[in-house]
């Protein structure tokens, strides 16, 4: 009998999330590997005290980075608009440019959020490492530089690493752009990103396509994300006008 | 540092550092440019000499932009731009990207700099009274590439030197910088030694004009050329 | 343990072992058989039980093999063996397969022992005596499979038993096995107690039968029940 | 002007190799994945005092281990055979019959090599982890077994891990179905296995691949190992009997 991944609604695939949940947002930054209609229905949602874990995150709006010319961008800055999210795990929480402010920056100025800032190989892998089972690593990235304020150093042949550790979450949101019925997952050019391994490092993950097939319907050779790690499985509607 | 001097002659434009930097990429070269003038260095490159682009984001053999209006959202580059599908490339995940960073692939780097120290320090990430800051792929990449080269502009306002003797900003790597492009300079950096080389100066520029520029102390092994 | 006593019935075959441990096997799970009698569950999964193979070699959905002489060298499992083509397969590299393993995501594994303890601890990977032996994915598997199954003969030659007190082989993984399906028995293991518990015995035989073949303390919660 | 990576011959592609180099030899073990022209031609090179790096290593020959019933199969035991090699680096150096005896048990045996037997999942991050930049990580795989002896232990939230290291290589020989004349790599089927970590973690990496194409003759979603690890590129020849 397989075990059905397939939701009807976004609303529905993120309903039972709890406050203060740990929440894996794939992509980069930028429309392409957003789950954005799964982003829109946490929202709608509105549980509180999230800790949002992304890369590039909450730039698009005041930049445009990473958006078509003609489409209003959407990013990760929501949640720190509505109030849901209390803290931020990323590589890149804000642009050069502070004119006008993004939600993010807002949001820490006034003291309504925390923003921990990783540097993005070190982030992936952490993320990595939690879907990995490896709890810790040590890495070159950061040494003598803030992020290793307060961490742990040692050498290795000479040169100075920092142990970093695996970052879980509770749920992941990612974007593919198919799945098959068993949860396999194929990707499209640069969306892949962040997507891949936030499935493997989250209690449940949630992933918003273009297109469901039947089991067959990718090619073994490019499923970039194997059906053990995908929980749900959400279409989009038909000629959705967002990326 | 912060006296009003009359420069002796125009400074190149962000075109020309870039021009001068992209000079300096090998044929065959895996490379990473930052955002800024480190990206214009692909619109330079001296004929014959053949690159392969990576961006933190998962693609490896990208060329120029799309026209405006027809990007890709699943073709983007680490800036945010849509380059254009072109034979060749390869896409992957952050995970092989930054393998391909942290593991010493990436042959060389182009960056931009807040500040550059004698000792090869660089903070590009925060400016302190801002209080955040993005550090994004500029770790990793300054920390391992193979080659790290800053293109940038030599001062910022009222001829504050950006090369100096101890970087007062946050470090994005220390000891990583191996030679920075100006507009009025080429200089290598001798990590080991603490030393900086003045390679080049811009045309109707000399070698005091620059030292008066600049808060570091400069050295020349033998003449001095002129950028080009 | 050694003395010959006499089986009062007789003892499963290695299909029937293979058959009673896929009784076992939960709908929809991730599964990884090893080589030998865990492989044969595969043909044995009840009506409507549908599992998702994984072979430590790096494929996930394969099926049945291929009929002889139709294998394809580049569709093999990590017996050597070559399963047909099916539709919903996924293939990956050795990095991927075992982030799958280590991270603790794979729902069971089926795997034979040479010694399995009181306490969970499996030995399955080399005989002493030889002095090399193969590790495989066995270590892998055994330590971080969510459930761990042993499918095996309960002894070796001589009535030695496999289940003991301590094991006297190189371990493969300390603490690991969740439950034990043999030719005379179903024991599940209560690791946080030490404790063995009896659950089903072999058509004819009763606890003390199999107790008089088993090294480690047997117990039981309640009744025992017959393997079918 | 292109960097030339394409080679003439299998000799000619290993003709610089020293004796004293570590050598990875990418597959699982079986014919497919395997680079068996390579492996044939630094036999025929004759190097010798090589440490080969592997997974399943030599148990083909006198098993038929992953190869089909009408050919004589061709494994890593040729550089025991030969003499070649005095240290393998494997997950699974012999079979479970020794009659007969694999090359690699017998010269085991008459202590001509030594075998360190590492866990699969180990073999393989550690051969990932050198690719990657990280000089150690830690695993729970072989805690409280002889994997463990004289290796240093952590635990995290509870639980036990082996701190493991990094494992480079001289060369990788490794085997693809296609390249493309930068160097990009296409895989098939079970023939990745350890091939693309491989490509990762070596100062020199050698590819065998049935065809070479030009750029754009490999799907930019389908590129298996990116061309900036690939140094050699040799074709075997069409209607080469080998799988």
């Amino acid at each position: 009998m397989p075990v059905n991944k397939t939701f009807n609604s976004f609303a529905d695939a993120v309903a039972d999330i709890p406050p203060g949940s740990s929440i894996m947002i794939g992509g980069f930054g930028g429309a392409g590997g957003q789950p954005t209609r799964l982003m829109l229905a946490l929202r709608d949602l509105g549980v509180g005290d999230l800790t949002i874990i992304g890369n590039v995150a909450g730039i698009s709006k005041t930049t445009g980075y990473g958006w078509p010319d003609d489409l209003e961008p959407i990013d990760q800055g929501m949640f720190f608009e509505s109030g849901q999210a209390t803290k931020i795990i990323c590589s890149f929480p804000v642009p050069s440019t502070t004119n006008p402010l993004s939600e993010i920056e807002k949001a820490w100025r006034e003291d309504r959020a925390e923003v921990d800032i990783v540097p993005q190989g070190t982030l992936i892998e952490r993320i990595r490492s939690a879907g990995a089972g490896i709890p810790a690593f040590y890495t070159p990235t950061g040494v003598g530089t803030p992020t290793a304020e307060g961490r742990e150093t040692r050498e290795f042949e000479g040169r100075t690493y920092l142990l970093e550790h695996a970052l879980h979450a509770d749920y992941a949101l990612i974007r593919a752009q198919k799945a098959d019925t068993r949860g396999n997952l194929q990707y499209i050019g640069t969306s892949r990103a962040f997507n891949p391994a936030m499935a493997t490092a989250a209690k449940v993950t949630i992933v918003e396509v273009d297109e469901i097939v039947e089991p067959g319907g990718i090619d073994a050779e490019r499923v970039g994300t194997l059906s053990t790690y995908v929980d749900r499985i959400v279409q989009r509607e038909a000629g959705d006008p967002l990326p | 540092m912060t006296q009003n001097l009359i420069d002796p002659a125009p400074r190149l434009d962000r075109a020309a550092i870039a021009k001068r930097a992209a000079r300096d990429l090998v044929d065959g070269s895996t490379v990473n440019l930052g955002i800024g003038i480190p990206a214009l260095c692909a619109d330079f490159l001296p004929a014959g000499v053949e690159l392969r682009y990576h961006a933190e984001n998962g693609v490896l053999g990208f060329e120029d932009l799309a026209p405006p209006g027809e990007g890709d959202p699943n073709l983007m580059d680490a800036g945010g731009k849509f380059p254009r599908h072109v034979p060749g490339m390869a896409f992957f995940d952050s995970v092989e990207s930054f393998n391909l960073i942290r593991g010493g692939h990436i042959d060389v780097t182009v960056l931009g700099a807040l500040q550059v120290s004698r000792n090869g320090d660089l903070a590009n990430w925060m400016i302190p009274k801002r209080g955040i800051g993005s550090i994004g792929g500029a770790m990793d990449l300054a920390a391992n590439a193979r080659r790290v080269l800053i293109a940038m502009e030599h001062t910022v306002r009222g001829d504050i030197s950006k090369i100096v003797n101890e970087c007062t900003f946050p470090l994005t790597a220390p000891a990583c910088v191996d030679e920075i492009v100006t507009d009025i300079a080429v200089i290598e950096i001798d990590r080991a030694r603490g030393r900086l080389v003045l390679k080049e100066v811009a045309p109707g520029w000399s070698f005091d004009d620059v030292q008066a520029r600049t808060e570091a102390e400069l050295d020349a092994d033998g003449t001095v050329g002129l950028m080009a």
